[in-house]
């Protein structure tokens, strides 16, 4: 497979190769909202059944931080379009500075993340043996007719590990995305012509934070009334 | 062992066997139209059609809509016809008679225990009287069972953490092999047992004979105390919680309007999660017993719970009954 | 494909919008709604997501076949959802 | 392959895919689509034989009522590592990645697959994720039965489950990247003038299979992961006792491997779709309506996942539901078997390899679809449910359907692969052997089921031991039938007889091409004149005028 300059030798023109790389994206962001979409099945059917304790877990966590990182995330969305946009105008700075930004508000968001991790790591509320809810919780939620409430907190939790964890995941890989974008750009490759990357990228990116759009209220905002 | 009798079908002893049959003996008839149209009309085009000349090509017939139209209605309608009968004999099998004769019956690795509404006990075996409404009342304590009667035509899976029911009728006395059906581990193949299918003064009979434990009703009296269950469930009414009496099988009015079926599943869901379902006019103050009472605890406050049935409509009970719980 | 460029206005536009349904499905998690709490933050979220998948990600301008691709995804994930949740809500019935 | 004889004989090309470079690199570094559809080949191959051992192990085991080989922890491990090793490893890649990859770009005129490297990762996917699922059968192997159901295979199963679980996970990613790669090559790969109908119907087929693998194996995915979690971290997802539900892990599972086993279908029915019209030498009957049949099972058999579940406990509505569904799914096979048939009417018929193989094919998937409507019926399921009668339906359909469909397309691609011929008359014997031995293993099967005997038993009751005899002798034959093209199509790499650009002859454009191609496929870019399977009007096969169409009119519509 030869190539000649920006065109794979299997494809015949520029044209052909950017409708495919766009939708190849495009059905691959569609597998993502399925990979995604079999977890919030689990967790909605979860919840279901153990309302006390996901309305419980839901309340320990921190809203202040969570709505400040969805913040944080819709501009870091924001900036990518503008990086596109700069792409498709051929602003060659302006396509840089948009990407360091982008990457910048991405690794906020990873850093608020992991002090909330650190957090529930400090209160013993990782699944696993070391997990452990305060005697007076349990207490309080048996009153409210889950005795077994340890167990169904922790199904809680790894819920939202695995949830956000694999947000989490996708944000990395996102951020490792920008850096390879970042140098590239850095260099002078994208043109008004030649963008394709940056578009791809940003729609993975925008995916990533449509995916939080949804975790966000499913984890922190439902059952907040019950406080 | 029954044998087989000489027919193809395998020996027909419950009231859903004919109707099973049946349906199966239609979709065949299907099927075997269909099969030797295609495999015949495929016969015939070989023979009539063979290349008679090596450069010789076929007539270019490219389609026809008429006929994609019939050869799409026609199985549509057949097919309908089957998933319309089929659903008629499921809706009969998902839900039982109000009359019927309940045994409960335990899943576990690799075993099934079960036991009847007087205390009978069983392991791997299941009396029954001919002519009957029999329903089985299926709890799993580890990972998913499966009670299938193959001569009965029926299964259901037994799941952990919840009830599942089968009924059916016998029509014929005899011995009939059950089978664990679902794949349980190890000794899933040995999870097998015997339903002994009697005459109705022979199941009286056996009934009274042999090892009898405190029948499930007088258990679940004393845990009916020993849990306080007593404390708020006066027999007036006028304890915190409602009154228990008259409560099975009896339509209940839920705080959202609703309204349920008191079942073994509804009065199992109100002891292990009562917050599910809040009766109208009470308070949600029940605790759970989750994790308190095991399933065969379950099994038995359910059974005093039926058992305390209002005084005045005595008649139901048929002659042959098994009395249930005391006074 | 989507050779149309999106004014720098309308992002910001987008943007601005966004921060405001995160500050009001934030709000509203706190008004006491019933079984509507849920509801209500699902409707702002795929408001949210709505804005991003037509503006940010370009379907707006995008050729048929981009859309249909996004149409059958949010499709498809309903199926699983739709008629996995009718199950556990009809389990009750007779 | 009388016709070959009538023809000028051809040259072997001199420089072709295979001998374009040499070395192990060359290999295991290629991105050319022909190449890695060879290492996809010899891998399926190697597992349909690890399969196949497996099952050989089984039908000697059940001999006997009490069981005549092994332990029941080993038969347990039997039938599971048997499941997984046919189904993930070999039939579900079978036909897409060996044959979808080798001829869907020669099919449409392109030179390779949009993404080539992704191809390739899509091969090293496959083998890490079938190397974990060797690892897990030889580290003590794998009792949870290949739909793993919880929370058996998450809590109280000892055996080797998580390797294998992350196996399937890793190699789900090999499938959704396939068919990634398939859908976008069919949109933006076809040469000038191939036109959406005018694409062979193995292409179509290949891209409702591709919808089917980026849709569902997503899911697949999250629903094993989660279910290894839960074993590793003691988590409840599916676990009652912490919280969860079983059924749910069944719906999750399901949702993929109901439309899993049209993914092993479609494609041998494309296949079957090549070889009818190739052998009839007439235009496929109703092109657009199989086409849409195509898409519509792909689309209808997303529908219809819980007929797995009509006794597990789901809602009585859902399962009413979800059997008219099923019903429904049942037709657009039906209208394709109609017109499979149609083909066949007036054709000029010849009888080589492909063609038995796909009157091999009609049969047992006749008898599998029909046994099916059985299942999807609600009364007649809680009968059979889970005994050997859902074990023959399958086993027809799937390897009486699809694995017959792929023996079909290999033997009818197999010229254009490696440049030569087997020898017909062996390899039309050896598939006949295969149909016989085929029906006596599974045929019994359905009395059985019927008459009670449950599935995954490792000893059953007496009564049923003459069916079993039966079953494992037709096994025996059965594995005949598959060691002889084995050997015979090694045989012809060697000295089979050239068999030139386009041996039977046929009309799509991969026959248009050297045999084997060239590593960019053709020499010129072709440009597409004619529809599908027209042989009507193209001189340049060598054939006659049609005969002149008759009075009933229906000539052409
Ligand atoms: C390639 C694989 C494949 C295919 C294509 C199919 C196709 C079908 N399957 Fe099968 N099935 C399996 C593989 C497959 N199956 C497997 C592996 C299992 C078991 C899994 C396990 O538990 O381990 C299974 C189990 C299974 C069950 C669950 C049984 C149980 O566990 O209780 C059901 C229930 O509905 C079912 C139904 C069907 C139907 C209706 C079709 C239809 O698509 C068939 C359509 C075809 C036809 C109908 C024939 C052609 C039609 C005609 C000639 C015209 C006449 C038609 C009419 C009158 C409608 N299958
Ligand atoms: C593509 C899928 C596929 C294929 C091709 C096959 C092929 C075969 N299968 Fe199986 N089968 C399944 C998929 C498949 N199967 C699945 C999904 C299950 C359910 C598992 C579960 O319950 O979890 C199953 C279960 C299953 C059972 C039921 C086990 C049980 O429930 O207890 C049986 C029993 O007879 C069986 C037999 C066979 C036989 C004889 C073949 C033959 O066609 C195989 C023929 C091939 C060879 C024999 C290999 C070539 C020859 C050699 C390598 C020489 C050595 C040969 C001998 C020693 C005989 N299979
Ligand atoms: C602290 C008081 C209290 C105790 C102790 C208690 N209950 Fe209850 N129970 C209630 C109240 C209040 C309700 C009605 C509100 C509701 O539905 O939760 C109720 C409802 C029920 C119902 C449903 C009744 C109906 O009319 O539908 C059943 C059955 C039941 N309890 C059984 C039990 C059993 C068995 C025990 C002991 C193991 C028990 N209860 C212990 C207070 C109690
Ligand atoms: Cu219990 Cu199988
Ligand atoms: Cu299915």
């Amino acid at each position: 497979m030869h190539r000649t300059g920006e065109l794979y030798g299997h494809f015949e023109t520029l044209e052909q190769q950017r409708e495919s790389a766009s939708l190849g994206m495009w059905i691959f962001l569609i597998t993502e909202v399925m990979f995604f979409g079999g977890i919030f099945l689990a967790y909605t059917v979860n919840r279901h059944a153990n309302p006390v304790a996901f309305a419980m877990g839901s309340n320990t966590l921190d809203l202040k931080l969570g709505a400040f990182n969805t913040g944080v995330l819709l501009a870091s969305s924001f900036t990518m379009a503008m990086a596109v946009w700069a792409g498709h105008t051929g602003k060659q700075k302006l396509i840089t500075l948009f990407l360091i930004l982008t990457l910048l508000l991405g690794g906020i968001f990873l850093g608020v993340k992991t002090v909330e991790y650190a957090a529930k790591f400090e209160h013993h509320l990782v699944p696993g043996s070391s997990f452990h809810i305060p005697a007076e919780d349990v207490s309080a939620a048996a009153a409210k007719a889950d005795p077994d409430f340890a167990a169904h907190a922790q199904l809680f939790f790894s819920l939202y590990f695995g949830m956000t964890g694999l947000h989490a995941l996708h944000m990395v890989v996102g951020a490792g995305l920008l850096i390879w974008l970042i140098r590239q750009s850095m260099q002078g490759r994208f043109t008004a012509k030649y963008n394709t990357p940056v578009e791809m990228v940003g729609l993975y990116w925008h995916f990533v934070d449509i995916v939080w759009i949804y975790l966000f209220p499913l984890l922190y905002l439902i059952d907040r009334r019950h406080k | 062992m029954q044998l087989q009798n000489s027919s193809i079908l395998p020996e027909q002893a419950s009231n859903f066997a004919g109707g099973v049959d049946a349906l199966t003996l239609y979709i065949l008839g299907t099927s075997l139209f269909f099969a030797l149209l295609v495999v015949v009309l495929v016969v015939i085009f070989s023979l009539k059609y063979r290349r008679k000349k090596q450069t010789e090509i076929g007539v270019p017939v490219h389609g026809s809509v008429p006929l994609e139209i019939v050869w799409t209605l026609i199985p549509l309608v057949l097919a309908m016809v089957m998933f319309a009968w089929g659903a008629v004999i499921y809706m009969d099998f998902r839900r039982a008679p109000s009359d019927t004769l309940d045994v409960y019956v335990i899943g576990k690795q690799w075993m099934w225990k079960l036991q009847h509404t007087d205390g009978r006990r069983e392991i791997n075996e299941l009396h029954v009287p001919v002519g009957r409404n029999v329903k089985l009342i299926m709890a799993s304590e580890d990972v998913i069972h499966d009670f299938s009667i193959p001569n009965f035509r029926i299964k259901m899976d037994v799941v952990p953490g919840r009830y599942t029911t089968l009924w059916f009728r016998a029509t014929k006395t005899g011995r009939y092999h059950f089978y664990c059906s679902q794949y349980c581990g190890t000794s899933h193949a040995l999870m097998t047992g015997w339903v002994t299918v009697m005459e109705p003064a022979e199941y009286a009979a056996w009934l009274s004979g042999g090892a009898q434990d405190a029948n499930p009703a007088g258990a679940g009296e004393k845990l009916f105390t020993q849990y306080s269950c007593n404390t708020c469930h006066l027999p007036t009414g006028k304890g915190r919680g409602p009154s228990l009496v008259g409560l099975y099988g009896s339509k209940v009015k839920l705080a959202d309007g609703t309204t349920v079926q008191a079942d073994d599943a509804y009065v199992r869901e109100s002891i292990l999660s009562p917050k599910a379902k809040i009766v109208a006019g009470y308070q949600p103050l029940m605790p759970s017993f989750q994790g308190l009472v095991t399933e065969e605890q379950v099994l038995s406050l359910t059974a005093y719970i039926k058992s305390l049935q209002a005084p005045a409509p005595a008649s139901e009970a048929p002659a042959e009954a098994p009395h249930m719980g005391k006074k | 494909m989507s050779e149309h460029i999106v004014s720098p206005k309308l992002y910001l536009g987008i943007i601005l919008t966004l921060m405001v349904l995160t500050a009001v499905t934030v709000g509203a998690a706190y008004v006491e709604l019933g079984p509507w709490n849920i509801v209500v933050a699902l409707v702002i979220a795929t408001l949210k997501a709505t804005l991003v998948v037509l503006y940010f990600m370009h379907v707006r301008y995008s050729p048929g076949r981009t859309k249909l691709i996004v149409v059958a995804g949010v499709f498809w994930l309903g199926l699983l959802l739709f008629m996995t949740l009718a199950d556990y809500a009809t389990r009750s019935w007779y | 392959m009388s016709a070959t004889e009538s023809r000028p004989a051809e040259q072997f090309p001199e420089k072709h895919y295979l001998n374009a470079d040499y070395g192990i690199r060359s290999w295991l570094l290629t991105t050319d689509h022909k190449r890695i559809a060879l290492l996809y080949l010899v891998s399926v191959t190697f597992f349909f034989f690890i399969g196949g051992i497996f099952a050989g192990m089984i039908r000697l085991h059940l001999l006997t009522p009490k069981g005549a080989l092994v332990s029941p922890e080993v038969y347990n491990r039997l039938f599971t590592m048997h499941g997984v090793a046919m189904i993930f490893f070999f039939l579900i890649p079978a036909i897409p990645a060996v044959l979808g990859n080798f001829f869907m770009p020669l099919m449409i005129g392109a030179k390779d697959l949009a993404f080539p490297k992704i191809n390739l990762l899509s091969w090293y996917l496959y083998m890490i994720g079938g190397g974990l699922a060797l690892f897990s059968f030889m580290s003590g192997g794998l009792d949870t039965g290949w739909t793993f159901y919880t929370p058996l295979s998450s809590v109280y199963s000892n055996s080797a489950v998580a390797p294998a679980v992350l196996g399937i996970f890793i190699n789900g990613f090999s499938s959704i990247l396939t068919g990634l790669n398939f859908l976008v090559t069919v949109h933006t790969m076809r040469a000038p003038g191939m036109t959406w109908f005018r694409l062979p119907m193995f292409v179509w087929a290949n891209y409702a299979t591709s919808i089917i693998m980026i849709l569902g194996t997503p899911v697949v995915a999250t629903t094993l992961a989660l279910a290894g979690m839960e074993r590793l971290f003691h988590l409840g997802f599916f676990n009652p006792q912490l919280g969860g539900d079983p059924v749910l892990f069944q719906h999750l599972f399901w949702f993929y491997s109901h439309p899993a086993v049209y993914i092993m279908i479609l494609p041998a029915m494309g296949v079957i779709s090549e070889i009818i019209p190739t052998f009839s030498r007439k235009p496929l009957f109703g092109y657009k309506v199989m086409a849409a049949a195509s898409l519509a099972i792909a689309v209808i058999g997303f529908l219809v996942w819980a007929h797995h579940m009509f006794v597990a406990g789901q809602s009585t509505y859902a399962a009413l539901a979800f059997s008219f569904l099923t019903m429904l799914v049942a037709v657009p096979s039906a209208i394709k078997t109609f017109n499979w048939t149609a083909t066949m009417y007036r054709g000029s018929i010849s009888f080589e390899t492909p063609m038995i193989y796909a009157f091999g094919f009609l049969g047992l998937f006749l008898v599998g679809g029909l046994t099916g409507l059985f299942l999807g019926t609600l009364g007649v399921d809680i009968h059979v449910h889970d005994t050997y009668f859902i074990v023959a339906h399958f086993h027809y359909i799937m390897v009486g359907g699809a694995v017959m469909g792929y023996m079909g397309g290999l033997h009818y691609w197999w010229p254009k692969i490696s440049g030569r011929m087997y020898p017909d008359t062996l390899a039309r014997f050896s598939a006949v052997v295969l149909f016989i031995g085929f029906n006596l293993t599974f045929f019994p099967q359905f009395l059985m089921g019927y008459a009670g005997m449950p599935r995954r038993y490792h000893s059953y009751p007496p009564e049923f031991q003459v069916l079993n005899i039966l079953s494992t002798a037709g096994a025996t034959v059965l594995a005949v039938g598959y060691i002889l093209p084995i050997i015979y199509l090694l045989w012809s790499l060697r000295y089979g007889p050239v068999a030139g650009r386009n041996p039977w002859p046929s009309t799509g454009l991969e026959w248009q091409t050297d045999s084997p191609p060239p590593t960019e496929n053709f020499h010129v870019t072709p440009t597409v004149t004619w529809e599908a399977y027209d042989f009507e009007n193209r001189p340049d096969l060598g054939l006659d005028k049609p005969l002149k169409t008759d009075d009933s009119g229906r000539g052409h519509d």
